[in-house]
């Protein structure tokens, strides 16, 4: 029997006092695509930054083809055959998309010069099969899903046998991650190995072969993706059994109106207009780069200067920036976590108290630092976040955590009107449950939500409504049972708005 | 008690300065330690090597922890040193200042070479080798006493006697000999008629005279203190001549100052000092002159051999 | 045992502050077996004195980096503090109205420089560079280059520079006061903690209403208007304003707030850890001085010491972050 | 017709470089009808060589700057060179070989730095200045404070400080040599694209499988290398050594790259840029010079126009990025 291509056994690291991996498993074979999965926190990206090399491990061993070998950093995975597409994005800002793509070779290469015509032609077809992304732009332009698709295409420019993508769909919609796995589908029809993590269980069932399953640094199981369910695998995942994955929806009518927009338009997105209300989850859809972002961003003055009037609770507002829309209730959730969402290098404390540091404050502005801990620590258990104390930095949590302390962050606040900007990108199933329960709960003691996913599942489970975007115009809105993939895809295509013009 | 002129064994004396590394100070020290040692003293090099007027102050004060007879200070300012050297004089040490005063303190002499002589005698030169109606300009140091004083004096000496002599250019090249380069560079250009250029210092004068001879011009350079360089220059004929502060006697008269002041009780001159309660070791300022260095006296300026087989 | 003592050091000064007061310990340890005069309240004194007033100027640097900038006019913006407040005294003003209006120049500039910086959007480097040049430029062109003396500032505003409340220097007094009152503005309370989140990420900053803008302009006034306070007490101690003063003071109040742990990127730093780290460069410079170390091995020594104090404390910092995830 | 202007002028120069190109010229309009010695050959050459030589250190401290470090030990590393040459030529050694051993002398300089940067963890801010302090002990105990005299170094060895090429003087060839490979270097070679990345996001380069320690310990040596060449140039202009040469350099060569658009974080700047950055502050000084400006005067107006020119460019910059996009 041939060994299998990457056999990792009893792998164990630690920070400090934390042990990250206690006996970690995997075994991946040769044209498989071998789904990865576990709470936030398990270990999963630990695992995957030893095979790259980035990390050493404490003990255990990984062989390849049978081989023992050491890993002692990524040009020495790259020459093993390994790709990593991190969980975070780690571009080169200033440096254009085509260069950020070919760094790997251009570290390699033996080529004196370089050659930018060449390198921005292969770019574009590496780019290709992905999205339109124009490989002259300085990465630091993109969008954060833009972003993450390049990402991508540098991994698969990567000459590998072992192929690893940590959470790569977690900014994507479904269209780019049917792309995403088209072409995965091909590279593992050519004997490569794809290690694939992900919470989105959807995904893992349609494109998976097998799949392992960590809890607490440790390997619980791993199986053919054909003999499970999947409440088997968040069995496995959680320990405990998830009843429901969506809380109820609204019944009844929804309340009174919490927040109109009316005819906001900016560079990127004309005449947009809605409303939230008590009781009421508005979810928002379209594709990538159709400026759902940007909407909630000029809304609440964090970018450009949209035009257009805005009414809270039925009186007009005028809102100049976004300490305005804070000092007012009105919060957003950013969807790059890292570029503005958390302060990496500050403890989880002063993270979750950032928006309103009165609150923990006592009089002359004196932070009781007592009470910011004990705020961010009844707040974490809420939302499930797995941390050694509240002082700890931001930096040494896995990333799913720390989009819950981006979302702890708001919900600190007690706000009257959330937008929420891919508000469980990284987040496990156990604890997406519960958000989306916190989130119903909210809707329900009167506070205006509105949703931006890229998750379809989540769109439709959560919200009550949902307005879609195409190119910076509403084109549609779906309430109830409308609520279908289908519908959805049909309003976010590009020409849905000419299309929709066209039947009236 | 005899009166003699004598240490007693362990008697210290403190020269504390501030550039400790500065080779001005070198010839000095070595004034200073030979009058030591013809006294029997031990002699202590001490200061800051840095520009730093508080760090001086603290050494300063960390040499008077170590109980010495007396200082010879150099104060880079001059009142900020009031309070310290009063203090000192209260605690029973004689201070001398040298090279830059602290006039309004109670220190007991002040040695230095007139920078006001200098300037007079750098003028008349000029006027000797160029005649009493030509262009001039000067390089300067803005903020540093001595040779701010070398230069404004310079200028209203010639004001004052040769009205026909016409300042072109005046530019703060600080010691730096890069700037004095670019300086000289653009002096040459906007005045082709430039006769003399008065330095006050030698580092400026190696820059001004690499700008010289880049530009190809002649022109009479003139400048206080000696570096090897300039002596070389001197030697070669580019440099006309430099006014050397006597640094040798400088020092040496400097302890003598200082060991005199701490052994007043040898002197009974005839004034009020002993009502006044005044230290009978009063000068208000004694001149240790000047060397004027030529292509001919030009050998007997190497530091480098006068130092050697020196410690 | 060694465990308790490192927690009860830790809790004194916070877990990143034990490195450097440990090296200053071994620091005074060695001095006072080298020299018998170290361990004089004379010296003790003296060593204070010469870095009490750069403090407060360290206090400002500190708060600023923490904000993401950096200020390379300290120096001369201190030196101009001494010069207008010293122009304003020989021209018959009243010395303490003088030294009010003196420290608002110096807030002015600073104020131009938040301006060029946070609306403009220059960086603060070039910017801080400019103004250094230009205060400098004030200075010659006030004062002639030359010192002005002034010796006959009352007695009760000299008090200020020379004066002792009891056996303790009034300067003293005044840098222990400012230290502990930014130490606890800064640890403490909800305004200067924005200065944190602002230099931590500024956009994240901003993603949480915080007008950074506001916050990297009123850092960089406050830095400015301590150099102005710092720079009267210098006039009231040393009794003359002097136009060159301060020369290379920002590195020198920079490198104290790096070894004290504050970071050129800015969300880093404590004020207590910048004082630790001037108090450790001012106390090598006062042993070589009272070691009478040669001048010319001074540098060598200095620069040495200052690499191996910055390498243990790396590597002491790195091994309670481990310890310190428990 | 003006955006063709601008198209040609940003094809010669690269977007960046065109603001900076710009306020050069307008500078030397004004400056060609404020004096009508401007414009002469001997001012140009004049103006040519007072930059020529630090622009070397400039190319050093530029990629360096790429990378993400700093190095404030320019100015001594530059006198070190100077010194270590000095001393061994006048011990009897051949000024070439000795140059060699003094720019080797300088590249270990560097490489003690870059060791402390990458393998033990410590800023490039706190290790250079260590640097800075030490190497100006090490000029300060070769020389004893006192410049070294080398006026006997032989004429072909002077020849690359004074001598000329026809009318070109020889500094300047050189400078103009050293400014083009490193230009093309960091423009089109492979090797030092790296540097751009490493400095631009360490870590991406590094999950990159770019060496970046290794980068970084090599820029570091590179700019010392450079410093170390340009001690010998001017060693042999001045035909002396002085250990107190370079002093304050560090800002200067800091100042001139981020004029010409590097940054303090890294990952930005280009060698040109720099140039002109490095060619606009000595422009400014020269012509303050040639017009004879009060000295009290000059500081204020060098910072002036320093900021001035850096706030026009940033508008430039900022403008030419919105055109980019439409
Ligand atoms: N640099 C670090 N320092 C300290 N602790 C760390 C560090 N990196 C990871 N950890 C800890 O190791 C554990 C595993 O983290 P890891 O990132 O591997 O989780 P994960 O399974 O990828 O989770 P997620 O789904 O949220 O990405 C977490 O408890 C995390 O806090
Ligand atoms: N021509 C352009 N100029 C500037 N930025 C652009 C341009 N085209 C796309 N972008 C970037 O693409 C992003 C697309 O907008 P936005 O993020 O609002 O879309 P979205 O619907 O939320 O999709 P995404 O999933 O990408 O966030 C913008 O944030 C912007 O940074
Ligand atoms: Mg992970
Ligand atoms: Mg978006």
């Amino acid at each position: 029997m041939t060994p299998p291509l990457l056999q990792l056994s009893d792998i164990h690291k630690s920070f400090g006092a934390i042990k990250a991996l206690r006996g970690a498993q995997l075994e991946l074979r040769a044209g498989e695509i071998h789904a990865l999965m576990g709470e936030n926190g398990a270990g999963k990206s630990t695992l995957m930054n030893i095979i790259d090399g980035i990390l050493q491990p404490s003990s255990g061993e990984i062989r390849i083809d049978g081989q023992r070998v050491q890993i002692d950093g990524p040009a020495t995975a790259q020459r093993l055959g390994i790709g990593l597409v991190h969980q975070e994005i780690a571009l080169c800002a200033d440096i254009s998309v085509a260069e950020n793509i070919f760094m790997a070779r251009t570290a390699q290469t033996k080529r004196p010069l370089m050659d930018s015509a060449d390198l921005v032609a292969r770019a574009r077809a590496v780019l290709a099969p992905l999205a339109e992304i124009d490989p002259r732009l300085p990465a630091g332009r993109l969008s954060i899903s833009q972003q993450q698709l390049v990402e991508i295409a540098k991994a698969l420019t990567l000459d590998c046998r072992i192929l690893i993508l940590d959470e790569p769909t977690a900014a994507l919609t479904e269209l780019e991650a049917q792309k995403l796995f088209t072409i995965l589908r091909g590279l593992a029809a050519r004997g490569i190995g794809i290690i694939y993590i992900s919470h989105r269980m959807a995904e893992i069932f349609a494109n998976c072969d097998r799949v392992t399953v960590m809890r607490d640094g440790q390997h619980i199981r791993t199986d053919e993706v054909a003999d499970l369910t999947p409440s088997d695998v968040v069995n496995a995942m959680v320990g405990r059994k998830l009843d429901t994955l969506y809380p109820p929806k609204m019944n009844g009518e929804r309340g009174a109106e919490i927040l109109r927009v009316q005819g906001l338009t900016d560079r990127r997105y004309q005449d947009v207009s809605f409303t939230l209300h008590k009781g009421e989850i508005l979810g928002i859809g379209g594709l990538i780069g159709a400026g759902r972002s940007e909407i909630a961003r000029g809304v609440t003055r964090l970018e450009g200067a949209a035009k257009g009037r805005v009414w809270l609770n039925g009186q007009e507002v005028v809102l100049r920036d976004y300490a305005d829309c804070i000092a007012r209730g009105i919060v957003y959730l950013s969807e790059d976590r890292k570029g503005d969402g958390i302060f990496l290098d500050m403890p989880i404390a002063a993270n979750v108290s950032a928006l309103n540091l009165r609150q923990v404050a006592g009089r002359f502005g004196v932070i009781d630092s007592g009470a910011e801990t004990a705020q961010a620590q009844s707040i974490g258990e809420t939302l499930r976040l797995k941390a050694g104390s509240m002082g700890h930095r931001v930096a040494s949590l896995s990333g799913g955590n720390q989009q819950k302390v981006a979302l702890a962050k708001l919900l600190a606040v007690k706000p009257r009107v959330i937008f929420l900007d891919e508000p469980t990108r990284g987040v496990d199933v156990g604890a997406k449950a519960e958000i989306h329960a916190i989130l119903r709960g909210l809707a329900e003691s009167g506070v205006g939500i509105a949703v931006i996913s890229s998750e379809m599942p989540e769109l439709i489970g959560l919200c009550d409504r949902v307005m879609v975007v195409s190119e910076g115009r509403l084109t549609g809105e779906l309430s109830g049972p409308d609520i279908t993939e289908a519908k959805i895809m049909t309003l976010a295509a590009p020409g849905a708005l000419a299309a929709s013009r066209n039947q009236n | 008690q005899e009166k003699t002129l004598a240490c007693e064994p362990g008697e210290t004396y403190v020269m504390n300065v501030m550039v400790m590394g500065h080779p001005y100070w070198v010839p000095v020290f070595e004034g200073f330690k030979q009058a030591a040692d013809a006294m029997g003293c031990e002699a202590v090099f001490s200061g800051t090597p840095d520009y730093d007027i508080t760090k001086q102050i603290a050494s300063f004060e960390q040499d008077l922890v170590t109980n010495p007879k007396g200082i010879l200070l150099h104060p880079m300012q001059a009142d900020p040193f009031i309070d310290p050297i009063n203090r000192a004089i209260e605690a029973g040490v004689s201070v001398t200042t040298f090279a830059a005063d602290s006039p309004k303190s109670k220190r007991t002499a002040y040695v230095t070479s007139d920078n006001l002589a200098e300037a007079k005698f750098a003028a008349e030169e000029i006027v000797k080798v160029v005649g009493d109606s030509a262009e001039y300009a000067v390089l300067e140091n803005p903020g540093q006493s001595n040779h701010d004083l070398r230069v404004t004096a310079l200028i209203a000496y010639m004001e004052k006697n040769y009205p026909n002599m016409k300042l072109v250019g005046r530019q703060a090249t600080n010691q730096d000999p890069n700037a004095a380069f670019t300086a000289v560079s653009a002096m040459l250009q906007a005045n082709p008629d430039l006769a003399a250029l008065w330095i006050p210092e030698s580092g400026s004068a190696e820059g001004a005279v690499s700008a010289v001879k880049a530009a190809g011009d002649t022109l009479m350079i003139i400048h206080a203190d000696i570096s090897p360089t300039t002596l070389e220059e001197i030697k070669a004929g580019n440099i006309h001549m430099a006014l050397n502060p006597n640094q040798g006697i400088q020092g040496f008269v400097g302890f003598m100052n200082t060991f005199l002041g701490a052994h007043s009780d040898v002197i009974d001159p005839f004034n009020d000092y002993k009502v006044s309660g005044f230290n009978p070791m009063q000068i208000p300022f004694v001149d240790n002159g000047f060397a004027v260095i030529t292509k001919d006296n030009a050998d007997s300026f190497v530091l480098e051999q006068y130092m050697a087989g020196r410690n | 045992m060694e465990t308790q003592r490192q927690t009860f050091l830790s809790r004194l000064f916070g877990a990143r502050e034990t490195g450097l007061v440990l090296i200053i310990l071994a620091l005074f340890l060695i001095m006072t077996f080298a020299s018998p005069h170290f361990l004089t309240w004379t010296n003790m004194r003296a060593m204070t004195m010469a870095f009490s007033v750069e403090a407060i100027v360290v206090v400002g640097m500190t708060i600023l980096l923490i904000s993401g900038g950096i200020d390379l006019s300290v120096g001369s913006v201190t030196a101009l503090a001494m010069v207008v407040a010293g122009l304003l005294f020989l021209n018959g003003m009243d010395p303490w109205l003088a030294s009010l209006i003196a420290i608002l120049v110096c807030a002015g500039v600073g104020a131009i420089m938040g301006f060029f910086v946070t609306y403009v959007g220059l960086h603060h480097f070039i910017v801080s560079l400019a103004a250094m040049v230009i205060a400098r430029g004030l200075c010659l062109l006030g004062t002639g280059g030359r010192p002005l003396g002034l010796f006959e500032l009352p007695e009760n505003f000299k008090w200020i520079g020379i004066g002792s409340i009891g056996v303790i220097p009034v300067a003293i007094i005044i840098f222990v006061l400012f230290v502990a009152v930014f130490d606890f503005l800064l640890r403490r309370t909800t305004a200067f903690r924005l200065v944190y989140y602002t230099g931590s990420n500024e956009k994240a900053a901003a993603y949480s209403g915080i007008r950074t803008k506001r916050v990297i302009f009123l850092t960089t006034v406050l830095c400015s208007t301590l150099c102005g306070v710092a720079g009267i007490i210098y006039m009231a101690r040393f009794g003359s304003a002097q136009p060159t003063f301060g020369v290379g003071m920002e590195l020198n109040v920079i490198a104290a707030a790096v070894i004290g742990g504050a970071s050129l990127s800015g969300g880093k730093g404590t004020i207590l850890g910048a004082i630790l780290g001037a108090i450790l460069l001012s106390l090598v410079s006062s042993s070589l001085a009272l070691l009478n170390v040669s001048v010319y091995w001074q540098d060598i020594i200095r620069g040495s010491i200052l690499l191996a104090a910055v390498t243990f404390d790396h590597y002491l910092v790195k091994r309670q972050a481990m310890g310190g995830r428990a």
